[in-house]
């Protein structure tokens, strides 16, 4: 049988998943998978020519079972996320190599189980990517969210828990999506993509509204949207640090990409803009467009009063979502363009910042922002790492966050959709806030007396994160090579294009260079370090001598500002904290506990016969009536 | 992170004419632009709002009032200065950033006034500290201050306030007097003899027997370095 | 070779009958004559499947020629189930050695003989007969382990099951007062014109609670759990996995050959759905192993009543798949169970102990809540399109809480799962984790590979499925099966 | 254009924003002083202050990224100032355009918080929190501002805001097109410059200049110069998007200057905000007449 290029990226990725589950206990197991990354890597760029210009690549697998044709094949937008996805996995299980995984083991971590884990999760996922019909989309699902599970569940204790939450929703949400198939199974004969798109066309407005919630709703469990985002900011904190680094970059995109196929491709844009919300002004379209800005706003000022590190990604990583999926519902050209560049950028530096956070935790022990501090004298490259990180969070140039949400405003601009676009830039600058809290508590301000001979992480961590971050700038100053990808993945889900230059956007009304800002902004930094330079020799002083009002500072007393940051914003905002969505949460829980406490009460009342009796009159009336 | 080479701007002996003009320019905006620092202990403070305030104002001779020592040009004491509060003024001197100038307002400064027989009061400034000018009275009228302020102007103009050098060419006589005040394990956190060596003011006056006591008392201080090492001193916790 | 076939039934039947008696004379013919007896069972039938069986025949019993004569009706559907009875059977005998295992034994035989006659009997009096049976044996075993919690259950189990075998009984006379027959065939001719009205419901209905005891029917399905947390494992493992099925076929045979009111088919679906959500709620909050798997087979032979009332035999193939698919996670679950009783805390850090149990307990799970590609996805999957399918919105309901149901399910399975997986409790010392071990875990496992096997044989266990449940949906094959006579249909 | 035309360019735009900075500095302490019955600063006072920091011989550094962090802040700005058009020269503004303008201006203020940062001195760290809280403040009814007059536009190009305001005259101002937006913008105009009433992240009497508390001799300077790009940036931007930019150099610095009187007249005779009224008030007033204004707009 001849192989196909898919057909080897899938048996490299499954290979590497067996060397982790047959040798990954020795110590060069982690040098040994990460090599077969770089394979799946390589195998990937073969395919290349999806990611410029499109055309698929079948897969020769294929099943027949119960009358359903199962098939698995690759197209620019697969090929887009799963470039994404093997990047990822690749400089996160570099970074887990070596120096990471010792310590992880001396802290009686399963390395064997995290390898394991992390190659099961790529092959799930590059399979879910490869679906050629609904039903093998909802197999891959299945698979990718119950390997997701696996790896939160790893490090037991807290993650236990944060994890039992994720399954409980992503069941739900799986579930939803199975009702959904059902339906869509039920009103078109069959489950390739052709024919639901035709059964699409002539389907009446009801039931399509009910197919959009069943699906958006399912995929927006993973995606984290709005109402069913509690889950994802302890399970992806909780794991292990290079597992959060691959988690947050792309696990929770497989909900973009299923959105992107289903409801934007197969469904279309049109149709779900035709649904209109009954006795309102607003249609489905404007409804997701809502739920992601929410998505954007809430978790990024959740995040913003977490006192974790870790956690204050994971909210981060939620609300970046929305950005996606609003670039994506607003589905002009620059509106797609941006939402799926963001997913590229945000994997980017998001792994570089959970990977430099892990590396602090790593020296420190700990990712408590009120016990860090002054750092940045001692992990100057672990600094530079997480400061290039939080810029593209921010989304400020010149980074390549910058790209992807100018993108997106622009698009909220020419559609002309101020409140939208105002609550956009208001989760950037919620952004800001909070990154600049996250990079302020840990690097800046006082070197704690502890850390005093804490020293810069080793270079089998350093040398992952500083390749994100070469990547980050590159991207930011040449957007045009993503965006060629982006734009094949874009057509193949039936999406404008932007005219796109190697150093931004083409348009007439009005254009993005990124070359020449970032070039006079740099220019401008120079300009600045030669005023500033050439005048005196300046005289480093140690950080005790500090005004202090006439105090005497000494090492033993604290003199950071870090907890309660934002004091003054949080006197106004602080009472608008109602965790309405944990109480919603717990009330649903409480509910179930309350029925099954009666359902066990029926059960346990000995007088059955009662029942059958009872039953049996019951039935009988009713048939003679 | 000096790695740049840069001209050390007021430098004595200069033979290239385009820099004397350029150092006189220097000197001409130091004298136009003070910003000081009120330390007002007891009283004489009152009469500064006047000498700031519309009446008089200082801005129009570019002399205007700052928060932190780093930010500010001219140390002003006004009233008696207590022992313990002449830890905190010494503290804040040697935190401005030179060329710096102090300025004793009030007959306390200048010989501990009607306290001049209090246990508890220091009675010459000048003995603690480089003092640039006296205003005496008690208290010196807004009048007086602003007289003052341009006397010390024109000095600096002239190039003749250099006081601030004296504190590190006789830092040992200064800490003497300072130790025999606060004892002998007295330190601030600046490290005063690593300064002199920074403006190469180092001289024989520097350091003394005072010195050497500070450094037997002394908790290091050095700077933070920014370190690349990736050997971990300590295995991570 | 039909004839052996009989002695599937009257093999069994004779050993019960003969083996307290071998006991005394020798033990070890006793020990061995019981698997002997069943090992014979399973080749009788499985060398009938081998030898190209395509059309159901119909043995009479003593050459009366039905309807007068009893007889046994053999198609694809009742041997599959005649052959898992001999095999569970097999599986779950008692090996034990005591003076209570002549007795135990005896009843394994009895209960496998009677289990057989359900599965094969082609009669509506047989049926009833091997019935009551089969709840005998049942009693004694379940009593067998003589704790009084046991003797209990077992009293109540008694009580409830009498009743309503009364109750089937009445169906049974009504029935036969208004046609005068109870060969099913016969029945399936006169059905229409005699059957198909409020008696014949009534009739059909009082049938429906009775053998919904043992069909874990809800509301008449309160002994379940009692029994199950208190009965010996292996028996549960049999009763859930087997025995429920058995009545369940009873009761599918009665729907799809005589019963085709559409009232029927709605009480059973709303019979189910209720027994779905008090099953899987209630085993939400279970605090021990054996009871949670009581009460979510409870919820699982609802999700197959509900497929049972699709209409005209829609959900045949579901009800066939899910029901098979139960009856292997089910005693498998069950196995494992039998080491991990006791409450659920004390399962902490089991999976250190005893690995593969843990692997097993969580591949089960996944095929429970339907991950694909193990079976319990494509059973599921076949179930919801065909409810999708139905227009009624009860159906609509069903598919709902059948899709909450499993969300639910996998959360209480899952806790249990992290549970095994977390790390014991600081003062536990290593030997009092429980550890699943020996037969028990050789057992379970044992139905682990079965269900990977299917899961890789996927495609051709459907079709096979398919042409099973074909065969079982063709009335007119059956009527005429039975009695040539009347293939057509003059009466 | 040719190269070194556009490189004359990108050169003399900071240069000029620096000087007329500098005079806008002036103006806003000469303002202060005839408020307050003074004589107030001689004319080249800012000069003075700007060469006397950069000529101290102590510069205290609490380490690279406190100098880099002046770096930033100072080349933040001066990159800004070639994508604001101004008579006679455009810069790369066609590059960039408004929204890119406007993270740009965000630059200097990140980079002035990490210098900052690294201070180690809570003062400056509380004055950061506040600054950025005054910022989520203000910048709401900005965009918003920035939002209506770029779609009344169809562009994000500054030149073409600015050429088609211009087409028309006067009628075709912003201003005079959408005065409800005008009135938000100089709030929000306002509030971005951190005078009073809204210096809460200054308060000297409260957090010792909090920023600066650390910053002396060239670092300071470095703040007094990215002070003087502050003041030129919002006053020209503020034209260009509501006063029709200028047509020779004359008008154009006439209505910057008066822009920037109006606050500056305003901000001396009021007491400082607290941190949240100064949310509340950002969030309330300016926001309402922003969203009517676009509501008129669109």
């Amino acid at each position: 049988m001849m192989l196909t290029l898919l057909d080897e990226l899938l048996l490299f990725s499954g290979a590497t998943l067996l060397v982790a589950l047959f040798i990954g206990r020795g110590l060069a197991a982690g040098w040994m998978v990460t090599i077969l990354y770089g394979g799946q890597l390589l195998a990937l760029l073969k395919m290349a020519v999806l990611g410029y210009g499109g055309g698929t690549i079948a897969s020769s697998l294929s099943f027949e079972i119960m009358g359903q044709e199962l098939s698995w094949r690759f197209d620019g937008l697969s090929w887009f996320f799963a470039l994404i996805t093997i990047g990822s996995a690749l400089l996160s299980s570099w970074f887990s190599c070596g120096a990471w995984e010792r310590s992880y083991i001396r802290q009686g971590g399963n390395i064997w189980l995290f390898h394991t884990a992390m190659a099961l999760n790529v092959f799930t996922m590059l399979i879910l990517l490869a679906s050629g019909d609904l039903l093998s989309l909802f197999i891959g699902w299945e698979l990718v969210s119950w390997a997701g599970f696996l790896l939160m569940v790893l490090a037991g204790g807290v993650a236990t828990s944060a994890a039992m939450r994720y399954i409980t929703y992503a069941m739900a949400g799986g579930m939803a999506i199975f009702g959904g198939l059902a339906l869509i199974y039920t009103a078109s004969g069959s489950l390739q993509l052709e024919a639901v798109t035709t059964a699409v066309e002539q389907m009446s407005g009801a039931k399509l509204w009910l197919l959009v919630i069943l699906f958006g709703g399912g995929f927006g469990v993973k995606m984290g949207l709005m109402p069913f985002h509690l889950w994802q900011a302890p399970a992806y904190a909780e794991t292990p640090g290079p597992g959060s680094a691959f988690l947050g970059a792309i696990s929770s995109r497989m909900g973009l990409f299923a959105i992107l196929l289903v409801l934007v491709k197969l469904f279309g844009i049109v149709n779900i803009e035709s649904l209109k919300l009954p006795f309102t002004p607003i249609d489905a379209r404007d409804l997701l467009a809502w739920i992601a800005v929410f998505t954007i706003i809430l978790p990024t000022f959740t995040a913003m009063k977490q006192n974790d590190a870790r956690h204050l990604l994971a909210w981060h990583g939620i609300g970046q979502g929305g950005y996606m999926l609003l670039g994506v519902v607003v589905a002009d050209a620059m509106g797609g363009a941006g939402g799926l560049l963001h997913v590229f950028n945000h994997a980017t530096y998001q792994a570089a910042l959970f990977m430099a956070v892990t590396a602090v935790i790593y020296r420190t022990g700990t990712s408590d922002l009120n016990k860090l501090g002054g750092l940045v004298v001692r992990m100057p490259l672990s600094f530079v790492v997480l400061l290039i990180g939080i810029i593209g969070l921010a989304g400020l140039p010149p980074m390549n966050g910058f790209v992807s949400k100018w993108l997106v405003y622009r698009s909220l601009l020419n559609q002309g959709m101020p409140l939208l676009f105002l609550a956009a830039v208001i989760g950037t600058l919620g952004t800001i806030l909070s990154v600049y809290k996250l990079i302020h508590n840990i690097f800046l301000g006082q070197l704690r007396v502890e850390h005093e001979h804490v020293s810069e992480a080793p270079w089998s961590m350093m040398i992952p994160m500083l390749i994100l971050s070469a990547i980050i700038f590159v991207t930011g100053l040449l957007p045009g090579i993503p965006l060629e990808w982006v734009a094949s993945a874009l057509q193949t889900v039936g999406l404008p294009v932007p005219d796109h230059t190697l150093g931004g956007i083409e348009s007439a009304s009005g254009s993005l260079d990124m070359i020449w800002v970032i070039g006079v902004l740099f220019a401008g930094f120079g300009v600045g370090a030669l005023v500033f330079y050439s005048a005196g020799r300046s005289k480093r002083v140690h950080q005790l001598d500090n005004y202090a009002g006439g105090h005497f500072l000494s090492a033993d007393v604290r003199y950071q500002y870090s907890d309660n940051f934002y004091a003054g914003l949080m006197h106004l905002i602080g009472g608008w904290y109602r965790g309405s969505f944990l109480w919603l949460e717990r009330s649903i829980r409480s509910l179930v506990e309350f029925l099954s406490l009666g359902m066990q009460g029926l059960y346990r009342r000995a007088n059955a016969e009662f029942y059958l009796l009872t039953t049996a009159l019951f039935v009988i009336a009713w048939v003679v009536i | 992170m000096s790695s740049i080479k840069q001209i050390p701007v007021v430098e004595a002996k200069r033979t290239n004419p385009l820099a004397r003009v350029f150092d006189d320019l220097v000197r001409f905006c130091r004298s136009r632009s003070l910003f000081i620092l009120h330390y007002c202990t007891g009283c004489g403070a009152i009469e500064l709002p006047p000498a700031m305030t519309s009446r008089f104002d200082m801005e129009r001779l570019g002399i205007q009032p700052m928060v932190s020592p780093r930010q500010a040009d001219i140390l002003l004491i006004t009233g008696y200065v207590s022992i313990k509060t002449l830890k905190r003024v010494i503290l804040t001197y040697e935190q401005m950033g030179s060329p710096k100038y102090v300025i004793g307002i009030c007959s306390c400064t200048v010989n501990g006034g009607m306290y001049w027989q209090s246990y508890a009061t220091a009675k010459k400034l000048d003995e603690y500290m480089p003092v640039d000018l006296y205003i005496a009275g008690c208290m010196p009228r807004p009048e007086a201050v602003i007289e003052g302020l341009q006397q010390l102007m024109d000095r600096i103009h002239a190039g003749e306030a250099n006081s601030w050098e004296d504190y590190y060419r006789n830092y040992d006589y200064y800490l003497g007097n300072q130790q025999k005040l606060f004892g002998e394990d007295w330190q601030t956190p600046t490290d005063v003899i690593s300064e002199a060596k920074h403006y190469d003011l180092l001289s024989n006056g520097t350091l003394g027997d005072h010195t050497r006591l500070l450094e037997q008392h002394q908790k290091p201080l050095e700077a933070l370095e920014m370190r690349l090492g990736h050997e971990q001193k300590e295995p991570a916790k | 070779m039909s004839t052996n076939l009989v002695l599937t039934i009257a093999l069994p039947l004779l050993g019960a009958f003969l083996l307290p008696v071998l006991m005394r004379s020798s033990v070890a013919i006793a020990l061995w004559s019981g698997p002997a007896i069943l090992v014979y069972g399973c080749w009788t039938v499985a060398e009938l499947w081998l030898s190209g069986f395509a059309q159901p025949l119909s043995i009479a019993i003593g050459g009366f020629a039905p309807p007068l004569g009893i007889n046994l009706y053999v198609d694809s559907l009742a041997l599959l189930f005649a052959f898992a009875v001999q095999l569970l059977g097999l599986v779950f005998w008692p090996f034990t050695l005591d003076q209570e295992s002549a007795r135990r034994q005896s009843l394994m035989l009895l209960l496998v003989a009677a289990s057989t006659g359900l599965a094969l009997s082609g009669d509506l009096f047989n049926l009833y007969v091997f019935y009551e049976l089969a709840a005998v044996a049942t009693f004694g075993l379940a009593s067998a382990s003589g704790s009084g919690a046991a003797y209990v259950a077992t009293l109540r189990y008694l009580i409830l099951s009498g009743i309503g075998s009364v109750l089937t009984l009445f169906g049974i006379a009504l029935i036969y007062s208004q046609t005068g027959t109870l060969n099913l065939a016969h029945l399936a001719q006169l059905a229409p014109a005699q059957l198909n009205n409020s008696l014949g419901l009534t009739a059909f209905l009082a049938i429906l609670i009775g053998i919904g005891v043992k069909a874990e029917l809800f509301p008449v399905n309160t002994w379940v759990p009692e029994i199950y947390a208190t009965a010996s494992t292996r028996l549960s493992a049999f009763l859930a996995g087997l025995l429920s099925k058995l009545a369940l076929l009873i009761i599918l045979r009665l729907l799809l050959l005589i019963f085709h009111q559409p009232e029927a088919a709605q009480v059973i679906l709303i019979l189910g759905i209720l027994g779905v959500i008090s099953g899987e709620l209630a085993a939400w909050r279970a605090k021990e192993m054996k009871r949670m798997l009581a009460f979510s087979s409870i919820g699982q032979l609802g999700m197959i009543f509900i497929a049972m009332a699709l209409p005209d035999g829609k959900g045949m193939l579901a009800v066939l798949a899910l029901a098979l698919h139960h009856l292997i996670i089910k005693s498998g679950l069950f196995m494992l169970a039998e080491d991990w009783g006791g409450a659920l805390e004390r399962l902490r850090g089991s999976a250190k102990a005893s690995p593969l149990g843990a692997v097993l307990f969580v591949l089960f799970s996944l095929s429970l809540v339907g991950m694909p590609p193990l079976p319990g996805f494509w059973a599921k999957f076949v179930l919801i399109t065909e409810l999708a399918a139905q227009v009624e919105p009860l159906y609509l309901l069903g598919l709902t809480v059948f899709l909450l149901a499993t969300v639910v399910e996998a959360s209480y399975l899952f806790r249990i799962a992290a549970t095994l997986y977390s790390n014991p409790a600081p003062d536990t010392l290593s030997e009092e984790i429980p550890k699943s071990k020996g037969l028990s875990l050789a057992t379970a496992s044992l139905f682990g590979a079965g269900m990977i096997a299917v899961a890789l044989l996927i495609a051709p266990v459907g079709d096979g499925l398919q042409a099973i449940a074909a065969q079982a949906q063709d009335v007119d094959l059956y009527i005429t099966t039975v009695s040539p006579a009347v293939s057509g249909g003059s009466q | 254009m040719s190269a070194t035309e556009l490189l004359i360019e990108l050169t003399l735009m900071p240069l000029v924003a620096f000087v007329v900075g500098m005079m806008m500095v002036l103006m806003m302490r000469r303002i202060a002083a005839k408020l307050q019955r003074r004589v107030g600063p001689p004319f080249f006072q800012p000069l003075y202050d700007i060469v006397k920091l950069h000529s101290k011989r102590t510069q205290v550094s609490h380490g690279l990224i406190h100098d880099i962090g002046i770096v930033m802040a100072m080349g933040g700005y001066i990159a800004a100032e070639t994508l604001l058009p101004v008579p006679g020269m455009n810069g790369i503004a066609e590059k960039g355009g408004i929204i890119t303008l406007l993270y740009l201006m965000m630059i200097p203020s990140l980079g002035l918080a990490l210098g900052v940062g690294q201070c180690a001195n809570p003062n400056g760290s509380i004055g950061i929190a506040r600054a950025l809280t005054a910022m989520l403040a203000y910048d709401i009814p900005l965009v918003i501002v920035v939002f209506g007059v770029a779609y009344a536009a169809g562009t994000t190009n500054l030149i073409d805001i600015i050429a088609t305001q211009q087409a028309g005259g006067f009628e075709t101002w912003g201003v005079t097109q959408m005065p409800l937006l005008a009135i938000a913008g100089l709030i929000a105009m306002h509030a971005s410059l951190g005078k009073q009433p809204f210096e809460i992240y200054i308060a000297p009497a409260e957090i010792a200049t909090g920023p600066m508390v650390e910053m002396g001799g060239k670092y300071l300077g470095g703040l007094f110069v990215m002070q003087c790009f502050q003041l030129y940036t919002t006053a020209v931007l503020y034209v260009s998007l509501f006063l029709g930019g200028g047509t020779t150099w004359f008008d154009f610095l006439l209505k910057s200057f008066l822009v920037l009187a109006i606050p500056m007249s305003i901000a001396y005779l009021f007491p400082r905000y607290r941190t949240e009224d100064l949310l509340r008030l950002m969030w309330k007033w300016p926001v309402m007449l922003g969203l009517i204004g676009i509501a008129f707009v669109i």
